[in-house]
């Protein structure tokens, strides 16, 4: 008897509402969880680690050549595997350059200028949502009605008149790509707060008191972080693309450096002919990289669904 | 009126109109009209009435979270209806407000705690150990243990998290508490715990309820007096034995008969009140019940009956009863 | 109705001009057009010959008014590098722009609505994982690639169609899959998405409690609800072929089209004719969304109470 | 609302029923049962109550007697019989859907096809569910308003369900459930979300037309009000289970399972003054933790520890009456 007992208790223990770690803990312990089950999501976060990895050492890596050094003997040798050597291993290009220290060499363009861009997006369009939802009035309308603009204005469009006024250059890219997206944070932002806002936690704060600030720091940016870091991932993806659509016209990094969109430029003119290596794999970098972060957000986004579901169903079981 | 010599919270022919957009038109809606209501110190007054009768707005506007169109708001006998922002974030120390939805009351993302303790910085100067022992405190008053502070929403059910809600209104001492629905949402099990807690802090702390609610049979076991309302307008005031042994609106005794009771003995034939409750945005001239009345004449349909004295304390808004 | 088509125009109009100023503020006030058009070392009075030339060496304001009552006419400046007005350059090729994203919205929408409706159909079976893979495969791969590896399949390893220029119905093809395919891996994503989520709803949940098919439910009650978020998703998707796709899609393809016009402009240094290929296109997103607006409502009563 | 009308239950034929249905949602903690082998029994003109608080399942079960479960969760074992036929035979419960067994549901202004107008949901109904043709569609469409007590039923064919009032929409959602002339219709809390006055007239019509059409009403809600004034016979759910079921009478005046009790010691009454609400101390279960014995044992002041090894079997007491409770004798084992 005082066996069972004591399994029960220790069982009830476990799982019951006393023994709950605090939530960010238990949040941890879910994405982990969660995790192990998903492919999607273990692909996602291993080729994203990769990407960082490889952008970040580089240069460092043992083995890598230099992406600058011309050598015409050797031009346009091809891969392992369709004549090459281990030499240059993804081949060499137009110019006798080792593709794959060209490839290494671009991921670290292609980092920068997304991430850059999307944590000034974030920022700049959190805020302007967060106050736009809150504040409300004149304010609101402003904000709403330049966002409006810049939906009509964005991306490519204005990269081609800024890249036309002030030629081409990376940290020209970052602003394009920067302000083509802070709009979609400020209206996700926007419209939860709008929701947010009606909340009974909301009313019963400012019913105490408590200043807007504090409001709008303590009670509604805490819960918009999980939609706003699944949009990150998103616009993530859209940023790398857009990186490499712009190097690809020529308007962003310019040679020698090496980016992947102007690999593609570069070699284009080998497609038909002796070398599609240059870009295929140029291509198949972006692609790869991209798909990595659309796992990411995939796996992200049905995290935060299931999350929600079970809400509905174990906590408000009436609802 | 028999109202208290010195009111606590008081409202003189309180109106809350305002406009919203409907499609492409600006329409008026009319929550509050002439709205008067008197808490003594130590009473509860329960208000009741159907969707769009204007109790919520009643209620926001004598906490002044809704700003009067035209009328007064009375406070410990000082106007406190025109008062700017900052004075108001005074007054709030005096009065709270406890919320229909537990689930939506409490911010899922902060810890229980925070919640809490936050009146306390916004209005005391109390930190560190001080601010934990008062956090406790609050908490065991209303039956949880401190040990909850630590945590977060998601680990409560309904009743536990309105439990923590009432914590919050009680952390800077109120005299006038208003109960919006705070047991609507709630099962009957638990729902009777927390009718139960508000009875019993009502003399243990020393507080003063407007305790709103559809539900007729919560009111009649928690109030001293009832009002009922019906869009917008005041129709019925008394003591809990006016309204409940002697109703006299033809709105109020309909609304009577129609609360299922719990008991198949009492089964009987009574006939349901006909129609729909017409729209804030667009209500009957007159007396606003006049649609639905059964005892209509002439008058009803021209002229707004006046809230008059039938007996001590017990007003009635009606030509014909 | 009325009185919201004309307010919603009004405020395309607006949007429509805000955008144009802000144009012109970043050609005229930050820059002009003549140093842009010149090289670095060009001498002060070659410049100032230039600017006198263009007209740049008069006030802003009266530049300003001049470009807005231009814009008013359909006049948008003189393309130096063609000695043509740039508003005709950039109509003459509007046409092949139009048909490269009629062709490419025809490709997201054929591709999209049965995707989507095969995959909400077998939720969590295997048409809907394969539709997955397809959506996130079309969506992560650069449009430009697509273009390029769409060229060494079709055109030159089994020679279907032209490789590069638009002659014909035949060429057309190719660039219309490349800018399409993105389009529609997100289309059919959002379309199962929807579909599958109205499914749940308690409207549908009592169509299917009347004893409706799962078929007959989904084609009859959620089509509907689904449609106007299609509509929404599809003019998005035309938004983002005229401001992105296109214009590198064209440069791929040599696609005489807009995109391509402003990519040439910009490598001959001339800034009046890339303002006007912009502000052409940037005025096409806002019809675009305009048009959408207007299908919504129709599909949809109560866009009216939102 | 006629006066108790209690059925005598042995005579009338059994149309419905439902024996040891289970319903699971699997969850990250395992798979959650919403309905935990559920035994049910409704007869011709019967009105038969099911009465329990959030998270006792009786949504789920609504749904689950007709073979339908919102996906995650899935059917894990059980039988449905409707007239002795197999319900969760996907052939059977085509046939029987709507048009033998309908479904009203809570809120009717998300039930109802928020674009199509009320005239077409009727329309769709009777032409494709009764085979009307023509002319005649119109006719029981307006037929069928008219019975549910629509004035201007002509006007609201055209009316979109956003256009009607709360209680007006739901009884557009009563006239869909009527089209095929159902032998039962499940009301799934049909008043709740509903004012008092409304609400008075819902379960006044319901009340009025099952008894003119002979209709049997499954009324699943949480009001022991709405429970006294309309059923003939009642069963209590907590946690996924039938914890007790009896004639409406009896189950008032004397309810055996101390859940019952302690739920009718909760309410109050608007027609007279009552004592203290006693309450029932504790707080529901969480659906993700049912303990291994009785689900009501943690709350329970009976309990004893046998209370926590196997959940009691609902066992019958007395005539008509049944209770899942070990401190409550089977009838004949005192």
């Amino acid at each position: 008897m005082t066996a069972t007992d004591d399994t029960m208790a220790s069982e009830a223990g476990t799982g019951a509402a006393d023994a709950a770690p605090p939530e960010g803990v238990t949040v941890l312990a879910d994405l982990r969880s969660h995790l192990r089950k998903s492919k999607a999501g273990i692909s996602g976060i291993i080729i994203c680690s990769l990407f960082a990895l490889v952008a970040i050492l580089g240069p460092w890596l043992p083995l890598i050549k230099d992406p600058t050094k011309q050598s015409l003997p050797d031009r346009l040798t091809p891969p392992v595997g369709w004549g090459g050597t281990w030499a240059h291993p993804l081949g060499t290009d137009q110019l006798g350059r080792d593709i794959l220290a060209r490839l290494i060499d671009g991921a670290r363009i292609s980092l920068l200028v997304s991430v850059t861009a999307v944590i000034i997006a974030a920022i700049l369009g959190t805020v302007l949502g967060l106050v736009a939802g809150y504040i409300g009035g004149r304010i609101d309308t402003l904000i709403v009605s330049a966002a409006d603009v810049q939906m009509a204005f964005p991306g490519v469009l204005a990269g081609l008149i800024l890249v036309a006024a002030f030629g081409p250059s990376v940290w020209l890219v970052i602003i394009v790509v920067a302000i083509s997206s802070w709009m979609v944070f400020t209206r996700v932002g926007r419209n939860l707060v709008l929701t947010l806002k009606t909340s009974l936690f909301v009313e019963a704060s400012e019913l105490s008191g408590t200043p807007s600030s504090r409001v709008m720091w303590r009670h509604l940016l805490p819960n918009l972080v999980s939609s706003l870091i699944t949009l990150c991932v998103l616009e993530l993806a859209a940023a790398i693309l857009a990186e490499s659509a712009f190097a690809f016209l020529g308007f962003g990094v310019q040679p020698p450096r090496s980016s992947w969109g102007l690999m593609i430029q570069q070699g284009r003119n080998y497609v038909t002919g002796d070398g599609w290596w240059i870009v295929t794999f140029a291509g198949l970098a972006i692609a790869i990289v991209v798909l990595g972060v659309n796992l990411l957000s995939l796996w992200l986004q049905s995290f935060n669904d299931v999350a929600e579901r079970e809400q509905i169903i174990l906590e408000r079981p009436g609802a | 009126m028999n109202a208290p010599v010195t009111p606590l919270v008081e409202s003189r022919d309180v109106s809350v109109h305002y406009t919203r957009w409907v499609g492409s038109r600006r329409r008026t809606v009319y929550a509050l009209d002439d709205f008067s209501i008197a808490v003594a110190p130590g009473e509860t007054v329960g208000l009741v009435g159907e969707s769009g009768c204007g109790k919520s707005t009643a209620g926001r506007a004598l906490l002044g979270a809704v700003k009067p169109t035209k009328g007064q708001v009375i406070f410990e006998g000082r106007d406190v209806t025109d008062l700017s922002r900052r004075n108001w974030r005074a007054m709030r120390k005096n009065v709270q407000m406890i919320f229909q939805d537990p689930y939506s009351a409490l911010n899922p993302k902060i810890k229980i705690r925070d919640s809490i303790a936050e009146p306390f910085l916004v209005h005391t100067r109390k930190r560190g150990a001080e601010l934990d022992a008062a956090v406790g405190e609050l908490l065991e008053t209303v039956g949880m243990t401190a040990g909850a502070a630590d945590k977060y929403p998601h680990a409560f059910s309904g009743g536990q998290r309105q439990r923590i809600v009432i914590a919050r209104a009680l952390a800077l001492h109120p005299s006038f508490v208003v109960a919006d629905e705070a047991t609507a949402a709630l099962d009957v099990s638990i729902q009777a715990q927390i009718v139960n807690l508000l009875v019993e802090l009502k003399d243990t702390v020393g507080l003063s309820y407007l305790f709103i609610s559809h539900n007729l049979a919560v009111v009649r076991h928690v109030s001293d007096r009832v009002a009922i309302m019906y869009l917008g307008h005041l129709m019925e005031i008394g003591s809990h034995h006016d309204i409940y042994e002697n109703p006299t609106h033809p709105y109020s005794k309909a609304l009577l008969s129609a609360v299922p009771v719990p008991d198949p003995t009492t089964r009987g034939n009574h006939e349901p009140l006909k129609g729909d409750l017409p729209s804030p945005m667009d209500p009957p001239k007159g007396c606003r019940f006049n649609t639905r009345c059964p005892l209509a004449v002439d008058q009803c349909f021209h002229e707004r009956p006046p809230l008059t004295e039938r007996s001590s304390g017990h007003l009635v808004a009606c030509w014909v009863n | 109705m009325l009185r919201w088509l004309a307010r919603r125009i009004i405020a395309a109009a607006l949007v429509v001009f805000v955008v144009t100023s802000l144009v012109f503020v970043v050609t005229h006030v930050f820059t002009d057009p003549a140093t842009v058009s010149l090289p670095l070392e060009a001498s002060e009075e070659h410049r100032a010959q230039r600017r006198a030339a263009l007209g740049i060496d008069r006030p802003l304001g009266v530049q300003y008014w001049d470009f807005v009552s231009g814009l008013v006419v359909g006049d948008l400046g003189e393309s130096f590098w063609q000695n043509q007005p740039a508003s005709k350059l950039v109509l003459e090729r509007l046409p092949a722009t139009l048909k490269l994203v009629a062709g490419a919205t025809a490709v997201t929408v054929l591709l999209a609505a049965p995707m989507g409706m095969l995959a909400a159909w077998w939720e969590r079976r295997f048409p809907d994982h394969a539709v997955l893979g397809f959506s996130m495969a079309s969506i992560s791969a650069p449009p430009f690639w697509i273009g390029y590896l769409l060229i060494i399949v079709f055109a030159v390893q089994l020679g279907w169609v032209p490789t590069f220029g638009s002659r014909g119905f035949a060429s057309l093809i190719l660039p219309s899959f490349a800018i399409g395919l993105a389009s529609a891996g997100r289309l059919a994503q959002m379309t199962r998405r929807g579909i599958v989520e109205e499914l749940r709803k308690p409207y549908a949940v009592t169509a299917l409690s009347r004893g409706f098919s799962r078929s007959y439910t989904i084609v009859h009650h959620t089509f509907r609800n689904v449609a106007s978020g299609f509509v929404t998703m599809t003019g998005w998707e035309l938004t983002r072929m005229f401001t992105g796709y296109t214009v590198v899609i064209e440069v791929v393809f040599a696609w005489p089209g807009v995109g391509r016009l402003a990519v040439q402009a910009i490598e001959g240094r001339d800034l009046i004719l890339v303002q006007a290929a912009v502000v052409v296109l940037a005025t096409l997103v806002v019809v675009t969304n305009l048009l959408v607006d207007i299908a919504r409502r129709m599909i949809d009563p109560r866009v009216e109470l939102a | 609302m006629s006066g108790a009308s209690p059925n005598t239950g042995g005579s009338t034929e059994r149309l419905l029923e439902v024996k040891d249905l289970t319903v699971g949602f699997p969850t990250r903690d395992g798979i959650v049962r919403g309905v935990d082998r559920l035994t049910l029994n409704v007869g011709s003109h019967e009105r038969l109550g099911v009465v329990g608080e959030s998270g006792s399942g009786k949504s789920v079960m609504g749904l689950a007697i007709l073979g339908m479960v919102l996906p995650p969760g899935r059917i894990m074992g059980g039988s449905v019989r409707w007239r002795g036929e197999d319900v969760l035979d996907p052939a059977v419960a085509g046939r029987v859907r709507g048009r033998e067994i309908a479904m009203i549901f809570q809120d009717p202004m998300v039930s109802l096809n928020p674009l199509k107008t009320v005239g077409s949901q009727l329309r769709e109904l009777l032409k494709r569910r009764v085979g009307l043709q023509g002319p005649a569609i119109r006719r029981r469409s307006l037929e069928l308003l008219d019975m549910v007590g629509i004035a201007n039923a002509g006007e609201r064919l055209r009316a979109y369900a956003y256009e009607l009032s709360g209680g007006m929409r739901q009884r557009v959602m009563i006239a869909t459930a009527l089209a095929c002339e159902p032998t039962l219709v499940i009301a799934d809390e049909p008043t709740t979300g509903l004012d008092v006055t409304i609400q008075d007239q819902i379960l006044a019509l319901l009340h009025d037309l099952s008894t003119e059409l002979g209709m049997s009403v499954l009324m699943i809600t949480h009001d022991l009000g709405v429970v006294a004034q309309f059923c003939d016979r009642v069963q209590v759910m907590y946690a996924g289970r039938i914890v007790e079921r009896a004639p409406i009478n009896e189950m008032f005046a004397d309810p055996q399972h101390p859940y019952s009790l302690g739920l009718l010691h909760s309410v109050p009454r608007v027609d007279r003054d009552d004592g203290e609400l006693t309450g029932i101390p504790g707080e529901p279960l969480d659906r993700a933790r049912f303990p291994p014995g009785c689900a009501f044992e943690p709350r329970c002041s009976e309990a004893r520890g046998g209370c926590r090894d196997a959940p009691p079997p609902l066992l019958k007491t007395a005539d008509r009456r049944w209770v899942a409770c070990y401190n409550r004798p089977a009838e004949g084992s005192a």
